[in-house]
């Protein structure tokens, strides 16, 4: 046996003890959680066997909550509750007097082929579901970024770039609209992809690309303080419910 | 980084490529210490928070408020405190409140702001009468463009499986229309900007937020033609808790979540200047001498 | 086969225009509808008005909501002179309804001070209604007279999106015109995105080194444009794989995209003419959960130490956790996303980044045909006509403020409407 | 036919989508919401697919005993235990009835005690990976990625009560320049104006992409464009 390896089953031994006491002391799920988020830190210092652990635990897990999560808030009601009502009954009374919906057996058939996957003969038939998948995104979207992203955000850049208010002329209002109004342009002819960033139409381009970093930039630094808050929650959980060393 | 090894550096070079895991110490320690030691910190409220306030301050007695718990116990440290500070306002508004998820994860948390805030503080207030629990709905924003229409037919009985016409408040309910003010809660997708799509800008409905910090400057674009407010991440949340302490005094030594989250995240905050600070005096000490390297995590 | 497809296509195209306007036409023009009441029935309340009562807003007109699938009548009013000012404020209107004008009238909704309209959204198709308004104070209730019936029924066309329609009419043609422009042959201009032009050496670099490529084509399902997206590149990208045989390590974290995915990279084995070195271990389902999916991306890049990996598609929090850890390794990354909030965070750890509408046009520019690039110049038209547009509207508004002429403040207000969300 | 009909199915429900987003009549009325159903629904089929590949590829590694088989085990039994909670609503109070994930049930217990530590847990890492990834690139080597710094740091500061104290000699006219109202104009102003444009540029992308798809011009999701 290697040092290195005696090391292992030292520290895996001293872990268990812990393990025990707090269970002995906080109870098991408690000490189960703080056991998985010490675990998932670990991985900040490098790979080890007890974040291999929680990692491995939290992929069977998610996978099967997303399935029944999937199973009885979709599949249950609004696919066998709208075919064929009365047989959801015994699981969700409320539904079972609804009218019976022919056009569900779309969504089923649809998902029936995609199914066939799981035959090396009849797999292409998969395509066909995937096929009507794709088509209902492209059709889904293309009207609603037309309407909220696209409509939308020109009108809202509509704006006088000289304003006045009550006390008059208003520099600061001024100077705001013509920088939006300048950084919206240029941004948008950074993005041309069929004309060469030369010229004047450079420059564009070039001022362009400082909006955008000045976007990401702000972005980033904006963000910074949000990601620090979810830490600071899973310190609460190790300091207060764990080991309630606060207050 | 870089295995160093092979040719002596300097101390400035070495620091150069500083191994990230001592930035990781350094931030678990400004995170703890603050937590261990226990603050508040006050924020001054900025115009779009205090207008999403002003909204919730102008409604009349007995309107009714969606409230929709679009995030999961992650972003919860962020987005609960902010969730409290409106729900308080609301009770304290007598608004009528309807929760409700277009997440599955926000099935859970609905539940800690009536045991959290609700029972506790507001006694007299009904289940059923005053605020109810709608519970999740799968189907993402088709989920909101249904609802936009047809109330009734996805929302047939409330979280705990009873039926809705056994609540008084739902009465008159059969689309989003009837709400004065929907409020969406959360940073990912589906969230504020599927409500703005699906059901503010077709219906015509006040739409409010509050999201993580991060999602905030996404949403900038939509207020105040398309939001009337939004809060972003604890400091929208403290700011929200300090408009609310100056109109109801009597909230002034209350302990706010909002407040006391800031405290940590700014320290922790300025470990990371401090440490961007650093890191462009070894840069610039570096390139006096010459001897950087270009290209290394370059923009584009 | 296919030809066959994109030659019936074109002449069809037309055909579905032609079709779309010959259907759309003749709703287009009966738009005027008999359901209309305006202030002109209403007759006066004889309602008694207590001294504390405000003073009742008035029906402006009622009648049936247009533009939509039926089922919705809207009322308009004009304000008390009460709502909003001294102390006699109002807390709202109460709108009542009736199927008969002197039958029982019930409470169908309510609508907080300052607004002026409401839409009834629970109205029986041909039956008629009628309205009357409650404004409410806390000191009183005062009522409006009785509107004249209206029914409520079902549009064929949209009214209230028709600027949408025509806009969006524009800029589809123009991607379309360009498209199928484009396939005769000139050649057009591209200016060079960084992130496309490192592909193939970033593909190179991982077949030298025998690691594998890692490819994340983001976290949403095929429902978002993002991911099909990342799927059309990963259609670009698997054909040199194919043909170095170089190894591809592809986790997803939906069914969906994994059974596109492989079908995808199946095909381009079959055209690289070697079906058999594929493989469905190549792309392999994971979970859905975000977090347990990044955690395991994770693990699997510390592992098997991927000497490339492409981020493509809709990303979430979890775009600087796999590509911090990405750097750390010393891979090769290559991000795009159209997801504004995490474009900064792929900038700051990975080697070139896609913004936004790169992510789009990757596809076009890797496949070099004619077709697909020709609508990429559809696009620069559609940034002209946005570009115009606020252009056009900011001047208009300018000159308004400074001539502070009425005149032209109405002419750009209207013009904005049309670019307005009704 | 194995090729052209699922081109054809793509061409047509994109189509039909379009028109129907405009004419609120029935049937096309809610024709976007159903699909939208629909789709749902075959995600959820899907799950199936899924569900099966991750069972398959975790029992592989342990029959044939491949590198850390023991951990495909973990993998194995939460996914087994977790299923088996939810599907049969094990310890639901409402029994069959209940809310699947009604609090007091195995399911629950299980997403609020497991579940719910490891996704928050990995949420948090995100507070290290943005201080490693702020000391690297936020250095002031180029043009560009001086522009970058300087906005991140103002917004950094301007985001604590540091840089308020830093800047509070700054009052009246000057009073703009004070960190948190510039970090207030940066987010309102340019900010915005970047995110406006990077907006419209996502939306012709996402039309022209949409376009293509509904053309069948891009079929590389199909498995390329060859035949």
């Amino acid at each position: 046996m290697t040092r290195r390896q005696l090391a292992t089953y030292i520290f895996f031994g001293v872990v268990v003890i812990l393990f025990a006491i707090s269970v002995a002391l906080k109870g098991f799920f408690v000490t189960f959680g703080a056991f998985l988020t010490l675990a998932i830190f670990s991985f900040l210092y490098d790979d080890n066997p007890y974040y291999k652990f929680a990692e491995h635990l939290f992929v069977g897990v998610s996978a099967a909550y997303w399935m029944c999560m999937g199973f009885w808030g979709t599949m249950v009601p609004n696919l066998f509750g709208r075919l064929y009502p009365p047989m959801v009954g015994p699981v969700i009374p409320a539904l079972k007097d609804n009218p019976s919906d022919p056009f569900m057996l779309i969504p089923l058939i649809l998902g029936i082929m995609l199914l066939m996957r799981l035959s090396s003969k009849a797999g292409w038939i998969s395509r066909w579901a995937l096929a009507f998948v794709v088509g209902t995104t492209a059709g889904l979207n293309l009207v609603r970024y037309l309407r909220s992203d696209f409509i939308q955000q020109i009108s809202s850049t509509a704006m006088p770039l000289y304003v006045t208010n009550s006390a008059g002329f208003s520099l600061g209002e001024t100077i705001s609209n013509i920088v939006i109004f300048i950084g919206v342009m240029c941004g948008l002819i950074y993005f041309f992809f069929s004309k060469e960033h030369k010229g004047a139409f450079g420059a564009g381009a070039r001022a362009g690309v400082i909006v955008l970093m000045i976007t990401f930039g702000a972005s980033f630094g904006y963000t910074v303080m949000a990601r620090i808050s979810l830490l600071v929650g899973r310190m609460q959980y190790l300091l207060d419910s764990w080991l309630g060393m606060i207050g | 980084m870089t295995n160093g090894a092979m040719k002596k550096q300097s101390l400035v070079e070495r620091l150069q490529y500083i191994d990230r895991r001592i930035i990781f110490a350094f931030i678990a320690v400004a995170v703890i210490v603050p937590l261990l030691i226990g603050a508040q910190l006050k924020e001054k409220t900025t115009p779009i928070v205090q207008a999403m306030f002003d909204n919730v301050e102008g409604l009349p007695e007995g309107s009714r408020v969606l409230l929709s718990y679009d995030y999961g116990p992650t972003t919860a440290p962020e987005i609960q405190p902010m969730v409290d500070a409106m729900v308080r306002h609301c009770a304290e508004r007598k608004c009528k409140m309807y929760m409700m998820a277009v997440w599955a994860t926000g099935h859970n948390l609905t539940g800690e702001t009536i045991e959290g805030v609700l029972r506790p503080d507001f006694p007299d207030l009904e289940y059923g009468v005053d605020f109810i629990n709608l519970g999740y709905k799968a189907g993402n924003q088709g989920l909101i463009r249904l609802i936009l229409v047809d109330f009734k037919t996805m929302y047939s009985t409330d979280a705990n499986n009873i039926a809705i016409d056994d609540f008084p408040m739902m009465e008159n309910i059969t689309s989003l229309r009837n709400f004065d003010l929907i409020v969406s809660f959360g940073g990912g997708f589906p969230g504020i900007k599927e409500w703005i799509q699906f059901a503010g800008d077709p219906g015509n409905i006040p739409i409010g937020g509050g999201c993580t910090a991060v999602g905030a400057p996404n949403l900038y674009p939509y207020y105040p033609s398309q939001l009337v407010g939004l809060l972003g991440g604890a400091k929208g949340a403290a700011e929200y808790e300090n408009a609310l302490i100056i109109a109801y005094p009597k909230y002034e030594d209350y302990p706010m979540a909002g407040m006391s989250l800031m405290v940590s995240q700014t320290v922790a905050h300025i470990v990371i200047i401090f440490f961007i600070v650093f890191g462009n005096v070894l840069y610039f000490i570096l390139r006096a001498r010459g001897m950087t390297k270009e290209g290394l995590g370059g923009v584009r | 086969m296919g030809y066959s497809v994109i030659s019936g296509l074109r002449k069809s195209v037309p055909t579905c225009i032609i079709a779309l306007t010959l259907l759309l036409g003749p709703s287009a023009f009966a738009q005027e509808s008999p359901d209309t009441a305006t202030v002109d029935s209403v007759f006066v309340s004889e309602a008694v008005e207590s001294a504390a009562s405000p003073r009742a807003a008035q029906l402006n007109v009622v009648q049936d909501s247009r533009g939509d699938a039926g089922g919705a009548i809207s009322v308009k009013w004009f304000r008390s002179p009460d709502d909003g000012m001294g102390a006699d404020n109002i807390t709202g209107y109460e709108i009542f309804r009736s199927e008969s004008p002197d039958g029982l009238f019930e409470s169908v909704g309510f609508a907080s001070r300052g607004r002026t309209s409401f839409e009834d959204a629970t109205t029986v198709d041909g039956q008629t209604y009628y309205y009357y308004l409650a404004t409410v104070s806390a000191t009183g209730v005062s009522r409006s007279g009785v509107s004249a019936g209206a029914r409520s029924s079902a549009q064929w066309l949209n009214t209230r999106d028709i600027d949408t329609l025509i806009i969006g009419f524009i800029i589809c043609f123009s991607v379309i015109f360009f498209i199928y422009h484009a396939q005769k042959g000139k050649k057009l201009f591209l200016r060079k995105i960084a992130g496309l032009e490192a592909v193939d050496e970033a593909i190179g670099r991982a077949t030298e080194m025998g690691r594998p490529i890692l490819f994340i084509p983001g976290i949403q399902d095929l429902d978002n444009v993002q991911t099909v997206a990342g799927l059309t590149i990963l259609g670009r990208i698997a054909r040199t794989i194919a043909d170095y045989d170089t190894k591809i390590n592809m986790p997803v974290s939906r069914s969906i995209v994994m059974a596109t995915a492989r079908e995808t990279i199946k095909q381009a084995y079959v055209a690289a003419g070697r079906p058999d070195a594929y493989s469905d271990d190549m792309v392999y389902y994971l979970t859905d959960e975000q977090f347990g999916y990044v955690a395991a991306v994770d693990g699997i890049m510390v592992r098997e130490k991927p000497a490339t990996c492409f981020y493509l598609g809709a990303f979430f929090a979890e775009s600087l956790i796999m590509a911090e850890t990405g750097n750390s390794i010393g891979a090769i990354q290559i991000a795009g996303t159209a997801m504004p909030s995490q474009l900064p965070f792929f900038i700051a750890a990975c080697d070139y980044t896609l913004i936004g509408e790169e992510l789009f046009a990757a596809s076009a520019y890797l496949s070099d045909e004619p077709r697909q690039l020709g609508a990429l110049k559809g696009q620069d038209v559609g940034k002209i006509i946005a570009m115009s547009v606020i252009l056009v509207l900011c001047i208009l508004f300018s000159v308004a403020a400074i001539t502070e002429s009425e005149s032209i403040l109405s002419l750009a207000n209207t013009f904005k409407g049309w670019f307005s969300l009704s | 036919m194995r090729r052209t009909f699922p081109i054809l199915i793509t061409v047509v429900v994109g189509w039909v989508l379009i028109v129907a987003d405009f004419i609120p009549h029935k049937p096309f009325g809610n024709l976007g919401d159903d699909f939208a159903l629909y789709f749902d629904i075959i995600a959820v089929f899907a799950f199936i697919l899924g569900g099966g590949n991750l069972f398959r590829i975790h029992l592989t590694k342990v029959q044939k005993k491949k590198k850390d088989w023991p951990f495909s085990i973990v993998t194995l039994g939460g996914f087994i235990v977790m299923l088996a909670a939810g599907l049969f609503k094990i310890g639901n109070p409402g029994g069959i009835q209940g809310d699947v994930a009604a609090v007091g049930s195995l399911f629950n217990d299980m997403y609020m005690q497991i579940f719910t530590p490891l996704q928050a847990s990995m949420f948090a890492l995100l507070a290290f990976f943005v201080g490693s990834a702020s000391y690297r690139a936020f250095r002031a080597k180029t043009t560009e990625a001086t522009i970058l710094l300087i906005a991140a740091f103002i917004v950094l500061l301007g985001r604590t009560p540091f840089g308020l104290w830093l800047t509070s000699g700054l009052t009246g006219d000057m009073s703009f320049l004070q960190l948190p109202n510039l970090t207030d104009w940066i987010m309102d102003v340019p900010n915005l104006a970047g995110q406006r444009a990077i907006m419209i540029g996502i939306a012709l992308g996402v039309i022209s992409m949409s376009l293509r798809l509904i053309l069948g011009v891009e079929r590389t999701y199909l498995g390329g464009d060859s035949d």
